[in-house]
């Protein structure tokens, strides 16, 4: 912990109650309780009113915020055993490297309970020439009300969020792997259930779940085969052992079944083309907690279980690995260029993210790791804010499809519109906002990459990823003067209601802080760092 | 011509004058601080904070602005009473990436920089105070008012950064402003053209200039500005400085306009004439200059990195002054002479060498904000009241408006170059340097390239500021119209104390002449007083070039361009509106009007291969790598049903099953034994 | 010692045999024999085994009574079970199909 | 040369024969009769129950052996593992009769008892065939082998046969289609173990499964362990072996399906453990072919069970795929392969006896005469919550899928071997046979969760409260089991 953020920590240990482990309970117990509770409620023949779910949902999600507020100030580490006949013991050990992951997971569950859920509709009939017969009359935004099993989505929110941290908190591969694969199956229901109806939102769900679990599958694989090697499952024993008890065979052959594995998960290219279907369908909800949390695990997966356990595998493949990176950098940057979808546009500007970040773990020196580690937090915050966004956008609309001629966003929704252009701008890599330092970082440490990696290679990586950062500029640029430019104002939308408004306020907020004071950030990253490069 | 004996610039510098010990508050942070973040928290705060009230907007843009104006003035005076007259500060801290990379995001004020950033910040401040009578009326105001903040914030961020990141991040943030301010009115559809079409090319020109920011960092491993102008300086000529010195130079050409890249300035007029000047004078387009004189060291020992420049350089400033001479709206030609401009602060840059230092371009640069912000401003104002800035519009606008005339005929004369104005001082030192250069490198293709290309500029650009003149003075038609400008007792807007009412037309030309708010006028006039005195300015003795000046050639370049601006009034003379450029055959006059067409060579090039490639990609995608996915989930269900529909359903095959099975058993068990 | 090649030899034909039985006939009395003929080739085996093995184990020959023993048991059984298809659909036929996979009831209602 | 005979060991086996024997006696005493047969092989197979508990509390080599020899070999040895198995086999057929109760106390079509005295018999039979089952892994030579597994095999045969003469015509000749299937598949696999079982007399020497003291023909032991494996494979339903599968388990009563797709089951791997552990851990050979058996077994299975309408046909298939996970770890040297296998088998009946309580549940609901197809169960889980959300925990532990960490840890249990092998390939081919099974059981558990078809038909009759017993406590060892997962055995 270095310098003003170590500090600022400290300051903030004095004011917080000193709750060691139970730090956990507060972090973990709401949401298990709450979607135990919605779940029961939801059967019931007179369901809970939308008011008491949305409430009930919310403040779990608060409650479980505090706690990992306070998990992440205080660090207590926890350790039980739990299947002593494979060693396994259920240990939560938060570090620098998940410290950052567990509060956008906090954060961002937040947000994810607070927005509404609208009913699912079928798409409005279109007229056929939309130009002459624009209904001129706003399209109302309807609240949660009428929608039929509400508990039961928010109980699936609140059993994502719950996956999610556990697999942050894990100190064990295995606890990791549970938490990893606890997220699929509520996230395929509230895709195939409350996704967008005028989509094949089932086939969607099945697709995203059967691809991830394919991925998860080959983690599994990973994970028990360093498991036999090593004779544990302890994550802080595989990192100190740094691949010592495999051989260099093996290490290639684990590596490549994670990186193929948590690759799927990421997405990386070429295993990126579920990422859009499952966007495009998802409740805005969904897409906020995919986005910003579920593709994470990958990331963090690759960081946890490859970087440190596989060092020798690990550098073998990252010139691969870095390559299909940049790839997915500038394929799903072209491909946002001709998307007609908005939604899926979103979804593509993920992958180019990701690519970013791809690289930045590629290249094996601390650089690229902080930055690739900055710009997974940047992507979870930008991209949970652009979902909110265009899934407010998309409601509206009744459909995300930029073919069609719409009031621009400006006009009629300001705010919608600020936050869009302040999304979009992040996204593309505008400095003083998140995503830049990450992706600058990315291409800073592709230059000069480790000792180990071919250098010529990584600079012509360097070269393309600087060339898919100026794509991004051109499809931010197409959105914004399809969507947000023009001088229609019909037909008219609702501008954001409150709670979308305090979501954005909140999420554009700390885009801004991260890309004014990377440091904050960074800081409590570093020493993660240069724990697992320093060997 | 009689031989007139050289000058040497020190000789015309003033003397240094003792300045009085003044009592320092003891103020956190440093100017520079105040200066870069007063912009920046005058931005976020006019977004965020203002609620609807545009006063208050205009409240914290322009209290900004000025904060960031004393800082500046605070910086200079600071300056003289430090050793040495450098002095660097820290901002958010290191950034922690590890060993192998230090990243300290320090800033470094200098003498030079210091000029420039007093310069940026005091035309900024005219912006401002501006803009709130220009958008008196615009619903949008608080947006503009924010992004006009940002702006000046990420300029001088980059003027006084010493981080090659911090240079990157005003660097591109300029480039979204700009995309901002141009874009300003979103319903039009030719502002929003306008917008992407600058965001996009500066952009994609961008890619140079981070590729060489990363190498030069990478290579250093630092991304201190002053370390790594140590590091390269140190190594000397390599193959690797000379390819990131080029990237750097296609970059800047981009965000300077350069041809190739030219075609988006003049565009950029779509955007409110505030954001114009701001972007035109001080900002954007002279960022290029600014960086690479940061940089100059470098540049000094990349041969092939100065060749490109010259050669962008020289082809666009010469090109972009006949292309100005033909632009039938003011505006326009005011932009394309802002490429011809800038181009030759950069041309400069190749030009200088070691002995004479990137000074006189820094100079031109302070000289051209304060004149061209004068033209775009007091242009801006003409157009609001003649309802336009075509040329048609404007003639007799000096003549109608007297308040302009001086306005005007100061602005253009700077920038014509004449003497005593603060543009023949730049233009001298910017002709010292390239003579200079020449001389030291014994006539070298660069210096010789600069040279001749200044000296064919200088009279293009007599004559395009001639031909402007005598539009605007035209003598009215209807002597009716001429009338003094008399400040009586007439309605005036008090912009900081009034909330704008709903007024749609100004009624009469007194009132809208009068309409102009007192910030506004004031702030033009100051304009106007630094383009005359401004020249005080360049002759401080803080500046550096070693460079003299050459009588004889000043001698000749002003005989040219007298002789040009003569040629101008001749042709003008049968032309009912007393336009020269009405000489020129239409087809022509079409085509530079619409930047000879640079537009359809992008989409030719770049735009139109993109989106090809673009729509391959989505297709092979869709088609081919989602493919898989697809194939293997009906090939799934395929093998599930013809799996279903050979499994036996009597009793014999399955027996046959049953024994088959045994049999490859039993046979891969006698092969692996 | 006799070389017991003769015995092997003949429990491979036996076994080939009824092998035969089993994928060639339809009438289910035969196919019963046919797996009988290879019980037989098996307890012919162990025979052989338990007179020349060096073990000198006793269980060989016991293992041959036991085999006889089910596979009599079987043959209750399966008799048993063929007289039921006889009655339920009049033939004894394993060409049959036995899984008419129509969409009718399945599983039946315990 | 003295036999030790430990009776106390052997009362799992002794119990459910014994209680077998008193039931054909009781018939003999109260014929006509129905509830006392049931009564008392409900309290044979508790008593074998009870008896199998101690062995769970066994260390790492120690066994509960009877019927020694005075040199150490015991014709009947029942480890930690073996007890667990037992147990595992007792629970599921009590469970079976449990669920089978009210079919087979049901007086017969004219109001009095059935015609064939058909409860006796069928109980005798489950009891005799579990006692087989029960006995299998125990066994310590190829006689004790072939014997409790033809007594654990055939008298299911008769079950499946032995349907109700309430039942129509046509409905009871499918049952026999289905017992002829079940007959002429274990009749050519005996075959097929009596000529393994010779073989392996020929190779070693001996009967008993003591170690190889001394292999005469390396080759011959091969060729006999791979004849043992494919006899023992019919019953686990491995392909190529599976044909059978689908037909009775479709054909048959819902219980005797259900016995048919757990209990006997134990049977199987108990055997194939036995065969196993006798051939040591250097035959790779067998391993392979084990290992091609997995693969195609867990392959087939789910490629089909994905295309099934009907949930006990893709229960059936879904049986076949499991197999396939269950001789997973046997393909691997490793020393943990036999437990991990038991591990998983048992965790597999327990969800798999769960979705068939279920399914009997929702078939005594259900006024549909399809009451078995997939799409009759639309909606399950907005009308009958409390028997969908336990089922869906049944099928996503099937999946391996949490909120079922109990099916995940069981999956990695079975997965542990293979990768301590390095065997690649087959764990690739399970890593994708995960996905694959989990779009089968998905299905079924989409349908589930899928919007309530329109309300019609009869108001639905109500669940016996037995039902919900066996509900309530299988749903709660899964519950605990994912809680606080056992791994491995």
């Amino acid at each position: 912990m270095s310098g003003a953020a170590g500090r600022m920590r400290e300051d903030l240990l004095a004011l917080v109650p000193d709750l060691g482990v139970w730090w956990y309970a507060l972090a973990l117990l709401p949401l298990l309780l709450v979607a135990l509770l919605l779940l029961g409620l939801g059967r019931r023949r007179v369901p809970p009113g939308r008011r008491v779910v949305h409430r009930g949902s919310m403040a779990a999600a608060g409650l479980s915020a505090v706690g990992v507020a306070g998990v992440a100030l205080d660090r207590p580490v926890l350790e039980l055993s739990w299947i002593p006949s494979l060693g396994v013991s259920f240990s939560l050990r938060p570090d620098g490297l998940s410290v950052p992951l567990l509060l956008l997971t906090a954060l961002v569950g937040v947000v994810a309970t607070a927005l509404h859920l609208h009913p699912a509709r079928e798409p409005r009939p279109e007229p056929v020439d939309l130009a002459d017969t624009d209904p001129t009359s706003p399209i109302p935004v309807v609240r949660g009300q009428d929608v039929p099993g509400l508990a039961t989505y928010h109980a699936c929110l609140q059993v994502v969020l719950l996956g999610a941290l556990v697999a942050f908190l894990a100190g064990d591969a295995l606890v990791f792997f549970i938490g990893f694969e606890l997220v699929l199956v509520p996230m395929w229901v509230l895709v195939a259930r409350y996704g967008d109806p005028g989509s094949d939102r089932e086939g969607a769900a099945l697709r995203f779940l059967l691809v991830t679990v394919v991925g998860s599958s080959l983690v599994l694989l990973g994970i028990l085969a360093v498991a036999s090697a090593t004779g544990t499952t302890d994550l802080a024993l595989w990192a100190a052992e740094g691949g010592a008890s495999l051989g260099r065979g093996s290490q290639l052959a684990v590596a490549a079944v994670l990186l193929v594995g948590l690759g799927l998960k990421i997405p990386v290219f070429p295993l990126h083309t579920w990422l859009p279907w499952v966007h495009a369908t998802a409740p805005t909800a969904g897409s906020v907690l995919l986005a910003a949390v579920l593709l994470k695990l990958g990331t963090y997966g690759v960081v946890r279980l490859v970087l440190p356990v596989v060092p020798e595998g690990f550098a073998a493949w990252s010139p691969l690995l870095a390559g299909l990176g940049v790839t997915g950098i500038v394929w799903a940057s072209l491909v946002c260029l001709v998307e007609r979808d908005l939604k899926r546009l979103i979804a593509w500007s993920s992958v180019a993210h990701l690519g970013f970040v791809v690289l930045g773990l590629a290249t094996g020196t601390q650089a690229g790791l902080q930055a690739a580690l900055f710009g997974n937090v940047a992507h979870g915050l930008v991209s949970a804010l652009l979902f909110v966004v265009v899934g407010g956008l998309k409601h509206r609309w009744g459909s995300a499809d930029l073919g069609r001629r719409r009031a621009a966003v400006r006009e009629v929704a300001p705010r919608l519109g600020l936050a869009l252009v302040l999304g979009m701008a992040a996204s593309s890599g505008l400095p003083g906002l998140a995503v830049f330092w990450g992706e600058i970082g990315s291409v800073l440490a592709a230059w000069g990459p480790a000792a180990d990696r071919p250098e010529g290679w990584f600079r012509g990586f360097a070269v393309l990823a600087a060339v898919g950062g100026a794509l991004a500029v051109a499809y931010t640029v197409r959105v914004l003067r399809e969507v947000w430019a023009g001088d229609r104002v019909e037909p008219r939308v609702p501008d954001a209601e409150l709670t979308e408004r305090t979501a954005l306020r909140l999420l554009g907020l700390l885009v801004l802080v991260l890309g004014l004071a990377p440091t904050l950030l960074l800081g409590v990253t570093a020493p993660f760092v240069e724990g697992v490069l320093a060997r | 011509m009689p031989d007139l004996p050289d000058v040497p610039w020190s000789d015309l510098q003033l003397p240094s004058l003792p300045l009085p010990e003044l009592p320092a508050p003891d103020l956190w942070g440093s100017p520079a601080h105040w200066a870069v973040l007063a912009t920046l928290l005058a931005a976020l705060a006019g977004l965020g904070v203002t609620g609807r009230s545009n006063r208050l907007a205009a409240w914290v843009g322009v209290g900004g602005g000025l904060v960031a104006f004393l800082a500046t003035c605070w910086q200079l005076y600071t300056l003289t009473q430090i050793e040495g007259a450098r002095r660097g500060v820290g901002t958010i801290g290191a950034l922690p990436l590890g060993d192998e990379l230090d990243v300290p995001l320090r800033l470094l004020v200098t003498w030079p920089v210091a000029i420039v950033a007093f310069t940026v910040a005091a035309v900024a401040l005219v912006v401002q105070g501006y803009a709130r009578w220009y958008l008196w009326y615009d619903p949008r105001y608080r947006p503009f008012a924010a992004t006009v903040s940002l702006f000046t914030s990420a300029m001088l961020l980059l003027v006084l950064s010493d981080d090659l990141l911090l240079t990157l991040v005003g660097w591109e943030v300029m480039g979204w402003c700009s995309y901002l301010l141009i874009g300003h009115q979103s319903t039009r559809a030719a502002a929003t053209r306008a917008a992407s079409k600058a965001l996009l090319v500066t952009r994609t020109a961008d890619i140079g200039f981070v590729l060489g920011l990363v190498v030069l960092a990478s290579g250093a491993g630092t991304t201190r500005t002053s370390d790594v102008v140590a590091h390269w300086g140190a190594a000397g000529t390599s193959p690797t400085l000379t390819v990131a010195m080029t990237l750097l130079v296609v970059g800047v050409a981009g965000k300077s306009a350069l041809f190739p890249f030219q075609d988006w300035l003049p565009d950029a007029m779509e955007g409110p004439t505030p954001a114009s000047a701001l972007i035109h004078a001080a900002t954007m387009v002279a960022a290029g200059t600014v960086v690479l004189a940061q940089l100059f060291p470098l540049l000094a020992v990349s041969g092939p990195a100065r060749l490109l420049l010259a050669v962008l350089a020289c082809t666009t400033m010469i090109g972009a002054a006949v292309l100005a001479f033909a632009q039938g709206d003011l505006k326009r030609l005011l932009a394309w002479s802002t490429v011809s401009q800038v181009a030759l602060m950069l041309a400069v840059l190749a030009a200088a060498t070691m002995g004479t230092g990137p000074d006189a371009a820094l100079q031109h640069l302070v000289a051209h904000a304060w004149f061209k912000a004068l033209l775009f401003l007091t242009t801006g104002w003409l157009g609001v009241l003649v309802g336009g800035t075509a040329m048609a519009l404007m003639a007799s606008g000096a003549r109608r408006y007297r308040v302009l005339r001086h306005r005007f005929g100061w602005g253009l004369l700077a920038l014509a170059g004449v003497p005593p104005f603060v543009g023949f001082f730049s233009k001298e030192a910017v002709l010292g340097t390239a003579e200079a250069g020449t001389a030291a490198t014994d006539g070298g293709l660069v210096p010789v390239l600069v040279l001749a290309s200044v000296g064919a500029t200088a009279p293009l650009t007599a004559a395009y500021c001639m031909r402007a003149w005598l539009v605007l003075s035209r003598p009215t038609a209807v002597q009716g119209h001429a009338r003094l400008y008399e400040p009586g007792p007439v309605e005036r807007i008090d912009d900081f104390f009034d909330e704008p009412q709903v007024v749609q037309e100004a009624e009469g030309v007194e009132r809208a002449e009068a309409a102009i708010s007192s910030s506004a006028r004031m702030g033009t006039s100051a304009l106007m007083l630094m383009t005359l005195f401004g020249g005080i300015l360049l002759l401080l003795p803080v500046w550096g070039p070693q460079v003299h000046v050459d009588l004889q050639l000043l001698v000749a370049t002003l005989l040219l361009m007298v002789v040009s601006a003569l040629l101008v009034r001749l042709a003008a003379g049968g032309v009912r509106t007393r336009d020269a450029a009405a000489r020129i055959p239409a087809g022509v006059s079409l085509a530079a009007e619409r930047g000879l067409h640079a537009d359809l060579a992008y989409r030719a090039v770049v735009a139109t291969p993109v989106l090809a490639l673009a729509r391959a990609v989505a297709w092979f995608d869709d088609q081919v790598l989602d493919s898989w996915v697809r194939g293997a989930g009906l090939g799934a269900r395929l093998l599930g049903r013809a799996g279903d529909l050979t499994s036996p359903r009597r009793a014999t095959p399955a027996l046959a099953l049953v024994l088959v099975g045994m049999l490859v058993l039993g046979a891969i068990g006698v092969v692996t034994a | 010692m006799i070389r017991p090649a003769l015995p092997y030899l003949l429990a491979a034909v036996l076994a080939g045999l009824g092998v035969y039985g089993i994928l060639a006939r339809r009438h289910a009395v035969l196919v019963l024999i046919g797996v009988e003929l290879v019980l037989g080739a098996a307890g012919l085996l162990l025979v052989t085994v338990a007179q020349t093995g060096a073990g000198g184990d006793p269980g060989a020959a016991v293992l041959t009574l036991f085999v006889i023993t089910i596979a009599a048991a079987e043959v209750v059984l399966a008799l048993a079970i063929f007289l039921a298809l006889f009655r339920a659909r009049g033939h004894v036929d394993l060409h049959a199909e036995l899984d008419d996979r129509a969409e009718g009831e399945v599983g039946g209602r315990a | 040369m003295s036999l030790e005979l430990g009776l106390v060991s052997v009362l799992p086996v002794l119990a459910p024969v014994a209680a077998a024997v008193l039931v054909l006696l009781l018939d003999v005493a109260v014929p006509g009769r129905r509830e006392p047969h049931l009564v008392l092989g409900a309290g044979g197979l508790v008593a074998g129950l009870l008896g199998a508990l101690p062995g769970l509390g066994l260390g790492a080599g120690e066994a509960r052996s009877a019927l020694c020899l005075p040199g150490g070999w015991c014709a009947y040895r029942a480890d930690h593992l073996v007890s667990a198995l037992q147990v595992c086999a007792l629970g599921a057929a009590l469970v079976v009769l449990v669920l089978t109760w009210r079919d087979w106390a049901a007086p017969g079509p004219d109001g009095g008892p059935e015609g064939t005295g058909r409860a006796p018999v069928v109980t005798a039979l489950l009891l005799a065939a579990t006692a087989g089952v029960v006995a299998v892994p125990a066994s310590g030579d190829l006689g004790s082998l072939l014997v409790s597994l033809e007594l654990a095999t055939l008298p299911t045969v008769a079950l499946v046969a032995l349907v109700r003469t309430t039942w129509a015509a046509d409905r009871r000749a499918r049952a026999v289609d289905g017992a002829v299937s079940l007959l002429t598949t274990s009749l050519v696999s005996f075959g097929l173990l009596a000529l393994g079982a010779a073989l392996w007399v020929a190779a070693t020497g001996s009967t008993r499964f003591d170690g190889r003291a001394q292999v005469d023909h390396p080759q011959l032991i091969v060729l006999a362990a791979v004849l043992l494996v494919a006899g023992l494979a019919f019953k686990v339903s491995a392909v190529p072996f599976h044909a059978w599968t689908p037909i009775t388990y479709a054909a048959a009563p819902l219980p005797v399906t259900a016995y048919l797709a757990t209990v006997s089951k134990v049977a199987a791997l108990g055997g194939l453990v036995v065969v196993v552990r006798a051939l040591g851990p250097v035959d790779g050979a067998t391993l392979v072919a084990v290992a091609v058996l997995a693969a195609a077994s867990m392959t087939v299975g789910n490629l089909v069970a994905l295309v099934q309408q009907d949930t006990v046909r893709l229960l059936a298939w879904s049986t076949i795929a499991q197999a396939g996970w269950v001789l997973l770890p046997l393909a691997s040297l490793s020393a943990q392969a036999a437990s991990a296998a038991g591990s998983y088998l048992v965790v597999y009946v327990t969800a798999t006896v769960l979705a068939f309580v279920v399914l009997t549940a929702v078939v005594a609901v259900s006024p549909s005469a399809r009451a078995t197809s997939l799409e009759s169960q639309r909606g399950l889980l907005r009308t009958h919550p409390l028997l969908a959300l336990p089922l869906a925990l049944a099928l996503l532990t099937l999946a391996g899928l949490p909120p079922a960490v109990a099916g995940v840890v069981a999956k990695i249990v079975a997965l542990r071997p293979v990768l301590g092998d390095d065997t690649w390939w087959l764990a690739l081919v399970a890593a994708v046979n995960i996905a694959l099974g989990l779009a089968v059981y998905l299905r079924w558990v989409a349908v589930l969760l899928a919007p309530t078809p329109t309300e019609a038909g009869p108001p639905p009759s109500r669940v016996p409260a037995r039902l919900w017993a066996l509900t309530g406590v299988l749903t709660a060892l899964l519950v605990v089991g994912s809680v606080l997962p056992v791994g491995a055995l």
